[in-house]
C-alpha cells in the first residue's frame, strides 16, 4: 500500500532519513523500532505531512505522494497520532477530536452530531469520559487515549501510531491491542511505532528496524525472537539489561525521612524512609497517589502535612517542601514530561547540563562550566549529538533523557527522584540509564522512582512500595517480588496468601 | 578520555566558516546602522561628523538604557511597559515640588521608586501569574495617573541642578551622559555573562516550568530582573529630566514602545533565552540615527513617520529571515 | 444700558465683533452648575489656565459647581464629555475644542437645549457658539513673523519650528507666520515638528545646528522649544541669531541670561478665567460681545525686564489673573 | 458558577470580570440621579460602541495568540480616507486599506515571525503617518448616508446600539458557532498542535489580523460619522484603550482564551468608569489611575498557568 523508495531527510547537516526504502502491506500492523534518534519518527512525519522529504520518495498504491501540510496528509487518507500530544486543552474531547474536520450543519459546527461521533470513538476504546471535559483537565494517560480515539476516528485507509502507550497502562493497552486487530481486519495499514518489544511481538506482524537514519531490516515478526530483534536494533546482543543489585539486603543508613506526609486534607498519610545506595520504587496503578507523592517530596506539589527529613552524616535536616530548598538539599527531581518540564530545548547541551552545577550557588556569583565534567558525562552516557554545543531540542527522545538525568548526575546531590525514568527510551539506552542509576546509588546515592512500566520497577528496584488508594498497602524485596504479586497488591490491597505482614 | 568541546581538531577553515555564520547571525540593527550610516554618507555628510555622531549617542542614552532593562525583562519572557511610567513618575518626584527635600535625596527617593515599582510589577507577574503586558500597562496607567492629577496642584518646577550638569557636561567632546550610559553597559554586560544570573535568565527565557521544576529560583531572578529594568527606567528618566532642565508630564511616553523595537531589532527574542546586551545598544543608536537622518532630509511628519514604521518594520523582518535561513 | 463686561484687564482683550448678545437671553437665577470641556494636560501652561479658571469658579459665590473635564487629546473622549455635561444639563458650557469640526454637532446640541456656549480658543467660523474668547492663533505666528521679517531685513533663511501635527490652533499660527513673511525674500531653510516640547526641539535643533544647516533667525510655534534652542546654540558656541518664543517665564530667563535678540507674543492663561466671567455674564442676563480676542503687545528686548520674574521658575506663565500669593506659593522657585 | 469556573479555561472569565460593570452600574444608580436618565444611557451606549466594535476585532487576535497595536491608527486612517475620498468610494476604500494593514501584520508576524508588538508598533507607526499625509487637518465632511447611520434614532432608540447588538451577535457567531471560531482557540492555545490537526496555523493568524483591521475600520467609520469629521489622530488613544477592554474582560494575551460576553464587560466597565467620573465630579485625571487599578484587580484573580507575556 505504501513503498518508501529512496527516502532522505537533512536537518542542517545532519541526515535523520537516508535512502531508506521498504513497502508495507494493507491489512497489516506495521511495526517501526530502532534506537532513539533512528529517524522512527521523522519517517513518520514525512509521511503525515509535517516535514517533507529531501530525496526519494514515497508511493501511495504506486502513486507517488509528498503532503507538504499535516492538513495534506489527511486528504490522502492517512491519520496520525503524534508521538507529542497535540490535544489542545482549551477544547473539549469532542472538539479536539474533530478539529480540522469540524462536521457542519447550516453553516455552524454541528456539535451534537461531534458528540455522538466522539463518545462512539471513546467507546472502542473502552472509555466512559464526559466529551465535554476540557483536554486540559485531563491526566496523560487519558489524554494519550483520546489522542489514540481521535487517530482512529478518522476514515483513513493508513494509521500511524508514534509511541502511543509510552502513558498507558497494562489494561488500556490491552484495549488498543483489540482496536489494532480490528483496524488489521478492516484492511487498513497501520504503522505502530514503540520501543515495547512485546507489543511489537503481540501486535505487529511486520517490523522494520532503523539504524541512524538506514534501514536495517523489514520482516515478518513470527520467525523472529527477542534476542535477534535487539541485536538488530542495537548492532550488539545487550548481554545484561538490568544492571546487578547489590547482594545483601539493602542496610544503607537512612537518605530521606518521610514522616507521615498528607497529600489531601482528610487523605491519608504515608510514611517511609529512603537509604543510601537503594533504588525504591513506587508501584501501582495509574492514579493511585504514588505522582503525588513524589512530587510533593520534589516540592512541586504541595503536601497538607508531614515532615521530610534528609539525612547526611548524623545530622538530620527537617525540609522545606519547596523546589528550590528541595534542590539545596542535595534532591533532585526528573519529571515525565521532559519537554515541559525537564529541558530547555533552545539551549545546548553544555548549559542544558551546567545548570545542575550551579544549584547552591548565589545568583549573584559568577558561573562556571566544567566542560571537562560534562563532556566526560556525554561520553558515559553516549549521548548522540553533534557535539556539545547542539541544541536540546534537536535531539532524540531517548538523548533528550540521559541529558535531563545527566543534569542532575552532574551536579552534586545525593537524592534523586524519578518519574518515568525511560519514558521513550530505545532499549539500549534503557540499559544505559539503569546502569548510570545503580552507579549512583552504589556510590552512596538514594533513588526514588515511579514507572508505569512494572518490570521496569521489578528489574531496577531494590525495594518496592505498593500503592494503593494514597497509601502504602505493602513492601517488597525487589529481587523477590513478582509481577503477579505485585499486581495483585495494586488492584486489591492485599496480598494472595500471604498474611498482611507487609502493609 | 578527550574533551572534545576544546579539542584542537577544528580547523581554520571551520572556524572561518564559524565566524562567517556568527556574522550573518549578527542582529539586523548592525546591519541597518551600516546602512543608514552610507545613507547618511550621499544625502547627509554632515551628519557624520564626529561631533553630531557623539551628540546622537548621547541622544540615544535614555532609550538605550531603557533597552537594557527591556530586554532582561524579554530574555525571561516578560516585558515592561511600565518604562514611560516609572519616568513619569521620576520627573514627578523630581520635579513636583511636593517633596521638602533636597535634590539628592529626592534622587535617592526616585531610585527607591523604580524599586517598589519593579517589585509591584513583579509580584502581579510571578505570584499571580498576570500576563506582563497587561500588568506593566496598568502600572503605567497608574503612576501617570496619579502623578497628573497631583501636577495639577502644582506646577513642575526644575530639575536638580546635578542632573542639569551631567546631560550637559562633555569631557573634550564626549557627552558625559554617553559615558555614563557605557559605564552601565559594560558592568551589566559582563555580569550577564559571566554570572549565575545570566545563566538562570537564559534558562528562564528557554523554558520557565522547567527553570522551577530543576529549583532554579524563579521567582527571585524574575524579580530582579523587573526590579532592573525600572531602575534602568529611572536612570533613563535622570537623563532626561537633566536634559530637559524642567519637570514634565510627557517625558519618555514613546520610550517604552521604543525600547521594545530596540530589543527586537538587537537581536533579543523572546524564549530563545538568549540575547546580548550589545545588540539593543547598537539598535537603540540605530533608532536615534534615523530619526536624525530622516529630520535632516527635511521630510515632513507624516513621510517621517512612514519611515520610521517602514524602518522599524523591514529590519525585524529582514533579520528574522536571516535567522531562519 | 449696562456697563461694558470686562473679560480681563483692557490691555489683555479686546472685544472684535459689533455684535451683542442680547440682555437677558440666557437670565437665569444661580446657583448655576458650569462645564467646562478642555482638550487635555501635559504643559505648564494648561496646568496654570486650569487652576486660575477654577480659581475664578470657585470665588464667585452664585457658581454652585464648576465641572471640569478633559478629552486627554482624544475627540471621541471630548464628545463624550461634552455629552455628559449636557445630559447633566449645565447651564452655561465652556468649550476649547481639540479642532471645530470634531465639536460642532454637540455645541448645536447643546445651543438646542438653549444652554449658552463660550468657545474658548478656536473656530470662528465654524462654531456658531454664543460668545468666542480667542488668543493665540494666526496673530501669534504673525507677531513672530513680522518681528523676523523686521530683524532680517526681508532676507535670509529661517527655520521654523512647529507644534504638534494635526492641531489646528498650530496650524493657525503657521499661517499667520507664513502670512507675515509672505512676499519677502526669506526662506524657509527647515521646518520641523517639535511637538512644543523641549526635549524633542533640543534633539532638533542639534541636529540642524551641528550639521551646519545655514540660518539667520527661527521662528517657533511656541511653548518650551526656543529655550532648547538657545541652550543648543549657548552649547555648541554659535552666535545666537533672532528667535521668536512666548510669555514663559523660563524662555524669558534664557532669553535674558543669553542675551538672544527675541519677540514673545503673549498668550495669557488669563483666558480661561475669562470664559468664566463670560458665562457668569451671560447668565446674569448682561449683554455681551459675540467675539473677543486677546493679543497684547508682544514681550520685546524693551520691556522683557517688566515681564521677567527672576524669583519664580520656569513654569509660569505671564500675564497672569492669580492673586500674587497665590503666584508665590505655586511658582516660588526652590 | 461551577460551569463559569469550568469553561474559564475558553473564556477566560472570571466573576470579578462580570461584576465590575455591575458593580459600577449599581453605583452610579444610587449615586446620580443623571445616570439612569435615559438620554445619559443613550449616551454611555454611542461612547462606548466604537471602542466595543474595535476590542471585538483585538480580542480576536488576542484569542489566536497575538496583539495589534495598530488598531488606533487603522481608525484615523479610515477617519481621514472617509473625509478625502469621493464618498461613493470613500467606505469600500476603507475597508481595503483595513485587509491590507491586516495582511502586512499577519503575514508579518506568521511568515517573517516578527513579534507582534513590534510589528504592529511597525505598521501603527506607518500607518499614523500616511493618515497625516492624507488629512493633515482635522475637519472635512463626512458623507451624509454614514451620519446618518450613526446618529439617527430608529425606533427611538440611538443608532450605537444597533451597531453594538449587531457586532456583538456577529462576533458571539463567529467565535462560538463556527468553524473558524473553534480554531482561533486551537491556534491559540497552541499553533503547533492546532496545525499537526490540520489547520493552517499561519493562514488562520492572517485572517484573525485581517479581521481585527476590518473591526477598526468599522470602529473607524463609525466614531468619524458620530463625531462628523474627520481627523487623523482620531483613533490614537484606542491601541491600548482596546488591549485595556478585553484584559478587563479576561481575554489573554498568551492566546487561546477570551469571550464576547468578557468584551462587552471590560468595555462597559472602561464606559462606565469614563461616565461616571464626569457625572460625579471626580477629578479626569484620575480617570487612568481608577482603570489601571481595576485592571490590576481584575487580572490579579484571572487562572492562568503559563508565566510571562
Ligand atoms: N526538528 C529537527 N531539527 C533538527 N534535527 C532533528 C529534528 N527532528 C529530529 N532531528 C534529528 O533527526 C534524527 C532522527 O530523529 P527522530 O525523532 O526521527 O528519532 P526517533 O527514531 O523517533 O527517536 P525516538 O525513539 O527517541 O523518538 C535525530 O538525530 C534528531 O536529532
Ligand atoms: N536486550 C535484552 N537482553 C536481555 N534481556 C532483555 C533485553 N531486552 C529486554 N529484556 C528482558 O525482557 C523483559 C522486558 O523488558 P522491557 O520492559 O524493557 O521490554 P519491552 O517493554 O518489550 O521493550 P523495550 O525493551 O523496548 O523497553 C525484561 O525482563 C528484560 O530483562
Ligand atoms: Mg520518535
Ligand atoms: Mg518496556
Amino acid at each position: 500500500m505504501i513503498s518508501f523508495h529512496n527516502v532522505t531527510k537533512r536537518f542542517g547537516s545532519n541526515f535523520a532519513l537516508s535512502d531508506v526504502s521498504f513497502d508495507c502491506k494493507a491489512g497489516s500492523v506495521h511495526a517501526l523500532t530502532g534506537e532513539n534518534g533512528a529517524g522512527k519518527s521523522t519517517l513518520m512525519n514525512l509521511l503525515a505531512g509535517v516535514f517533507s522529504a529531501d530525496g526519494g520518495e514515497i508511493r501511495l498504491r504506486g502513486a507517488p505522494i509528498a503532503p507538504e501540510r499535516p492538513a495534506d496528509s489527511q486528504r490522502l487518507g492517512i491519520s496520525t497520532i503524534f508521538q507529542e500530544l497535540t490535544l489542545l486543552g482549551n477544547l473539549t474531547i469532542a472538539e479536539n477530536l474533530f478539529l480540522g474536520r469540524e462536521p457542519m450543519r447550516r453553516g455552524m459546527v454541528d456539535r451534537a452530531e461531534m458528540r455522538t461521533c466522539a463518545r462512539a470513538a471513546l467507546a472502542r476504546l473502552g472509555s466512559t469520559l464526559d466529551v465535554d471535559t476540557f483536554c486540559g483537565d485531563l491526566s496523560v494517560a487519558d489524554q494519550q487515549l483520546v489522542e489514540i480515539a481521535k487517530g482512529v476516528s478518522t476514515d483513513a485507509d493508513i494509521f500511524i501510531f508514534d509511541e502511543p502507550t509510552a502513558a498507558l497502562n497494562a489494561p488500556e493497552v490491552e484495549k488498543l491491542g483489540e482496536l489494532l486487530a480490528s483496524l488489521k481486519a478492516a484492511g487498513k495499514l497501520v504503522f505502530y511505532v514503540s520501543h515495547r518489544l512485546e507489543e511489537i511481538f503481540r501486535f505487529c506482524d511486520q517490523v522494520t528496524v532503523l539504524k541512524d537514519g538506514a534501514h536495517v531490516e523489514t520482516r515478518p515478526t513470527a520467525g523472529l525472537d527477542r534476542d535477534q530483534l535487539v541485536s538488530l536494533m542495537v548492532g550488539r546482543v545487550l548481554s545484561q539489561f538490568y544492571p546487578e543489585r547489590p547482594s545483601g539486603p539493602p542496610g544503607g543508613p537512612v537518605a530521606l525521612e518521610v514522616d507521615r506526609l498528607q497529600i489531601e486534607a482528610g487523605g491519608p498519610q504515608v510514611s517511609f524512609s529512603l537509604r543510601q545506595g537503594e533504588i525504591l520504587g513506587l508501584a501501582g496503578l495509574e492514579g493511585q497517589g504514588q505522582r503525588s507523592i513524589i512530587r510533593a517530596l520534589g516540592g512541586l506539589q504541595p503536601a497538607v502535612a508531614g515532615a521530610v527529613s534528609k539525612h547526611e552524616g548524623s545530622q538530620a535536616r527537617k525540609l522545606d517542601l519547596s523546589v528550590v530548598q528541595t534542590v539545596l538539599a542535595g534532591i533532585g527531581f526528573v519529571p515525565e514530561d521532559r519537554k515541559i518540564e525537564g529541558l530547555y530545548l533552545p539551549l545546548s547541551i553544555t548549559e542544558n547540563i551546567g545548570i545542575g552545577m550551579l544549584r547552591r550557588s548565589s545568583i549573584w556569583q559568577m558561573a562556571r562550566t566544567r566542560r571537562d565534567v560534562i563532556a566526560s558525562l556525554m561520553a558515559r552516557m553516549e549521548i548522540r549529538s553533534t557535539s556539545a554545543r547542539q541544541l536540546v531540542g534537536q535531539l532524540s527522545g531517548g538523548n533528550q533523557q540521559k541529558v535531563m538525568i545527566g543534569r542532575w548526575l552532574a551536579s552534586g546531590i545525593d537524592v534523586l527522584l524519578l518519574e518515568e525514568p525511560t519514558r521513550g527510551v530505545d532499549v539500549g539506552a534503557k540499559a544505559e540509564i539503569y546502569a548510570l542509576l545503580r552507579d549512583f546509588a552504589d556510590n552512596g546515592g538514594a533513588v526514588l522512582m515511579i514507572s508505569s512500566e512494572l518490570l521496569e520497577v521489578l528489574g531496577l528496584c531494590d525495594r518496592i512500595l505498593v500503592v494503593r488508594q494514597n497509601q502504602i498497602v505493602a513492601e517488597l524485596e525487589g529481587s523477590a517480588a513478582s509481577e503477579d504479586e505485585v499486581m495483585r497488591l495494586a488492584l486489591t490491597g492485599r496480598a494472595a496468601n500471604l498474611a498482611e505482614s507487609h502493609a | 578520555m578527550t574533551d572534545f568541546a576544546t579539542s584542537p581538531s577544528t580547523t581554520t577553515g571551520q572556524r572561518l566558516r564559524a565566524a562567517g555564520s556568527a556574522v550573518a547571525s549578527l542582529p539586523f540593527a548592525y546591519a541597518a546602522t551600516l546602512i543608514l550610516l552610507i545613507a547618511a554618507y550621499f544625502m547627509r555628510p554632515a551628519l557624520l561628523s564626529p561631533m553630531l555622531l557623539l551628540l546622537i549617542a548621547r541622544q540615544a542614552a535614555p532609550l538605550g538604557l531603557a533597552a537594557i532593562g527591556q530586554s532582561l525583562c524579554m530574555r525571561v519572557l516578560s516585558i515592561d511597559l511600565s518604562i514611560g511610567g516609572v519616568i513619569v513618575g521620576v520627573s514627578y518626584i523630581l520635579t513636583g515640588g511636593l517633596l521638602p527635600f533636597s535634590d539628592p535625596v529626592l534622587m535617592l527617593i526616585a531610585i527607591a521608586f523604580g524599586v517598589a515599582v519593579g517589585l509591584l510589577n513583579a509580584f502581579f507577574i510571578t505570584r499571580l501569574r498576570a500576563s506582563s503586558v497587561i500588568v506593566t500597562l496598568a502600572v503605567t496607567l497608574i503612576i501617570t495617573g496619579v502623578a497628573v492629577a497631583f501636577s495639577q496642584l502644582r506646577s513642575p518646577g526644575d530639575a536638580p541642578e546635578m542632573l542639569r550638569q551631567v546631560s550637559r557636561l562633555k569631557i573634550g567632546i564626549v557627552p558625559v551622559a554617553l559615558l555614563i550610559w557605557l559605564a552601565v553597559l559594560i558592568p551589566i554586560a559582563v555580569f550577564l555573562r559571566m554570572s549565575v544570573f545570566g545563566r538562570y535568565i537564559d534558562a528562564i527565557g528557554a523554558n520557565p516550568r522547567a527553570a522551577w521544576v530543576s529549583g532554579i529560583p524563579y521567582v527571585r531572578v524574575v524579580t530582579v530582573v523587573h526590579v532592573m529594568s525600572s531602575l534602568f527606567a529611572v536612570f533613563s528618566g535622570f537623563l532626561l529630566i537633566g536634559f530637559v532642565g524642567v519637570g514634565s508630564m510627557d517625558l519618555g511616553r514613546d520610550l517604552a514602545l521604543n525600547s521594545l523595537a530596540a530589543v527586537i531589532l538587537g537581536g533579543v527574542t523572546f524564549g530563545s533565552g538568549k540575547g546580548g546586551v550589545l545588540g539593543p545598544t547598537v539598535a537603540a543608536l540605530m533608532l536615534t540615527f534615523s530619526f536624525n537622518l530622516l529630520t535632516s532630509l527635511g521630510l515632513g511628519e507624516p513621510a517621517k513617520l512612514m519611515l520610521q514604521g517602514l524602518i522599524i518594520g523591514v529590519a525585524a523582518a529582514a533579520y528574522s529571515i536571516q535567522r531562519k535561513t | 444700558a449696562q456697563e461694558e463686561v470686562q473679560l480681563l484687564p483692557a490691555n489683555l482683550i479686546e472685544a472684535t465683533s459689533p455684535n451683542m448678545v442680547p440682555a437677558g437671553k440666557f437670565k437665569k437665577d444661580g446657583p448655576w452648575k458650569i462645564g467646562m470641556s478642555f482638550v487635555g494636560v501635559g504643559n505648564t501652561w494648561i496646568v496654570q489656565m486650569i487652576e486660575e479658571t477654577k480659581l475664578e469658579a470657585a470665588s464667585n459665590p452664585n457658581i454652585g459647581e464648576f465641572i471640569f473635564t478633559e478629552a486627554n487629546w482624544q475627540p471621541a473622549k471630548q464628545v463624550a464629555d461634552m455629552e455628559d455635561l449636557i445630559a447633566q444639563k449645565v447651564d452655561a458650557l465652556i468649550v476649547a475644542p481639540l479642532a471645530p469640526a470634531l465639536v460642532k454637532d454637540q455645541v448645536a446640541k447643546a445651543l438646542a437645549a438653549g444652554i449658552p456656549v463660550i468657545n474658548f480658543g478656536t473656530g470662528g467660523d465654524i462654531l456658531s457658539t454664543t460668545v468666542e474668547v480667542m488668543g493665540g492663533g494666526e496673530r501669534f505666528g504673525e507677531v513672530g513673523g513680522t518681528f523676523l521679517k523686521e530683524k532680517l531685513g526681508g532676507k535670509g533663511v529661517i527655520w521654523a519650528f512647529r507644534g504638534i501635527a494635526g492641531v489646528t490652533e498650530e496650524q493657525q499660527r503657521y499661517d499667520g507666520f507664513r502670512k507675515a513673511i509672505a512676499g519677502t525674500d526669506i526662506t524657509i531653510g527647515a521646518e520641523v515638528y517639535g511637538d512644543w516640547n523641549y526635549a524633542k526641539g533640543k534633539q532638533l535643533c542639534e541636529n540642524f545646528v551641528l550639521s551646519g544647516q545655514p540660518v539667520d533667525g527661527i521662528w517657533f510655534s511656541g511653548a518650551d522649544m526656543t529655550r532648547a534652542c538657545i541652550d543648543v546654540f549657548t552649547e555648541a558656541g554659535k552666535p545666537l541669531v533672532p528667535m521668536t518664543g512666548e510669555s514663559n517665564n523660563g524662555f524669558l530667563r534664557a532669553w535674558k541670561g543669553a542675551g538672544v535678540d527675541g519677540a514673545a507674543p503673549i498668550f495669557t492663561p488669563g483666558l480661561g478665567p475669562a470664559t468664566v466671567r463670560a458665562a457668569v455674564a451671560l447668565l446674569e442676563g448682561k449683554s455681551l460681545h459675540t467675539h473677543y480676542y486677546s493679543s497684547p503687545a508682544p514681550i520685546d528686548n524693551q520691556n522683557l525686564d517688566s515681564y521677567y520674574r527672576p524669583d519664580l521658575n520656569d513654569a509660569f506663565w505671564v500675564t497672569s489673573t492669580l492673586p500674587e500669593d497665590k503666584i508665590e506659593e505655586m511658582f516660588k522657585k526652590n | 458558577m461551577l460551569d463559569l469556573k469550568r469553561r474559564s479555561r475558553r473564556t477566560g472569565l472570571t466573576p470579578i470580570a462580570l461584576a465590575l460593570p455591575l458593580a459600577l452600574f449599581i453605583l452610579l444608580c444610587l449615586s446620580s440621579s443623571t445616570f439612569t436618565s435615559l438620554e445619559n444611557l443613550a449616551n454611555v451606549n454611542s461612547q462606548i460602541a466604537a471602542l466595543l466594535i474595535a476590542s471585538l476585532g483585538q480580542a480576536i487576535v488576542a484569542i489566536s495568540g497575538g496583539i495589534d497595536l495598530s488598531v488606533g491608527a487603522v481608525m484615523g486612517l479610515t477617519s481621514a480616507i472617509l473625509v478625502t475620498v469621493d464618498p461613493s468610494l470613500a467606505v469600500p476604500l476603507a475597508y481595503a486599506m483595513g485587509i491590507a494593514v491586516g495582511l502586512v501584520n499577519g503575514l508579518g508576524v506568521t511568515f517573517f515571525n516578527v513579534h507582534p508588538l513590534v510589528m504592529s508598533l511597525a505598521s501603527m507607526t506607518f500607518v499614523q503617518g500616511l493618515a497625516l499625509l492624507v488629512n493633515p487637518v482635522p475637519g472635512g465632511v463626512v458623507p451624509g448616508y454614514l451620519r446618518t447611520l450613526a446618529v439617527s434614532e430608529p425606533l427611538g432608540l440611538p443608532a450605537a446600539l444597533f451597531w453594538s447588538v449587531g457586532v456583538i451577535l456577529l462576533a458571539w457567531y463567529l467565535l462560538n458557532r463556527t468553524r473558524f471560531g473553534l480554531r482561533t482557540y486551537a491556534v491559540g492555545a497552541n499553533p503547533a498542535s492546532a496545525q499537526r490537526n490540520g489547520v493552517s496555523a499561519a493562514r488562520h493568524k492572517v485572517a484573525c489580523y485581517v479581521l481585527c483591521s476590518l473591526a477598526a475600520v468599522t470602529a473607524g467609520i463609525f466614531l468619524t460619522a458620530r463625531v462628523g469629521a474627520g481627523d487623523a489622530t482620531m483613533g490614537a488613544a484606542y491601541s491600548l484603550d482596546t488591549v485595556t477592554a478585553m484584559a478587563l474582560g479576561g481575554v489573554q494575551l498568551a492566546g487561546g482564551a477570551g469571550s464576547v460576553l468578557g468584551v462587552v464587560a471590560g468595555v462597559l466597565t472602561l464606559g462606565l468608569i469614563s461616565n461616571g467620573m464626569n457625572l460625579l465630579g471626580i477629578s479626569p485625571f484620575l480617570r487612568a489611575a481608577v482603570t489601571g487599578v481595576l485592571l490590576l484587580a481584575a487580572i490579579g484573580l484571572q487562572r492562568r498557568e503559563a508565566i510571562g507575556a
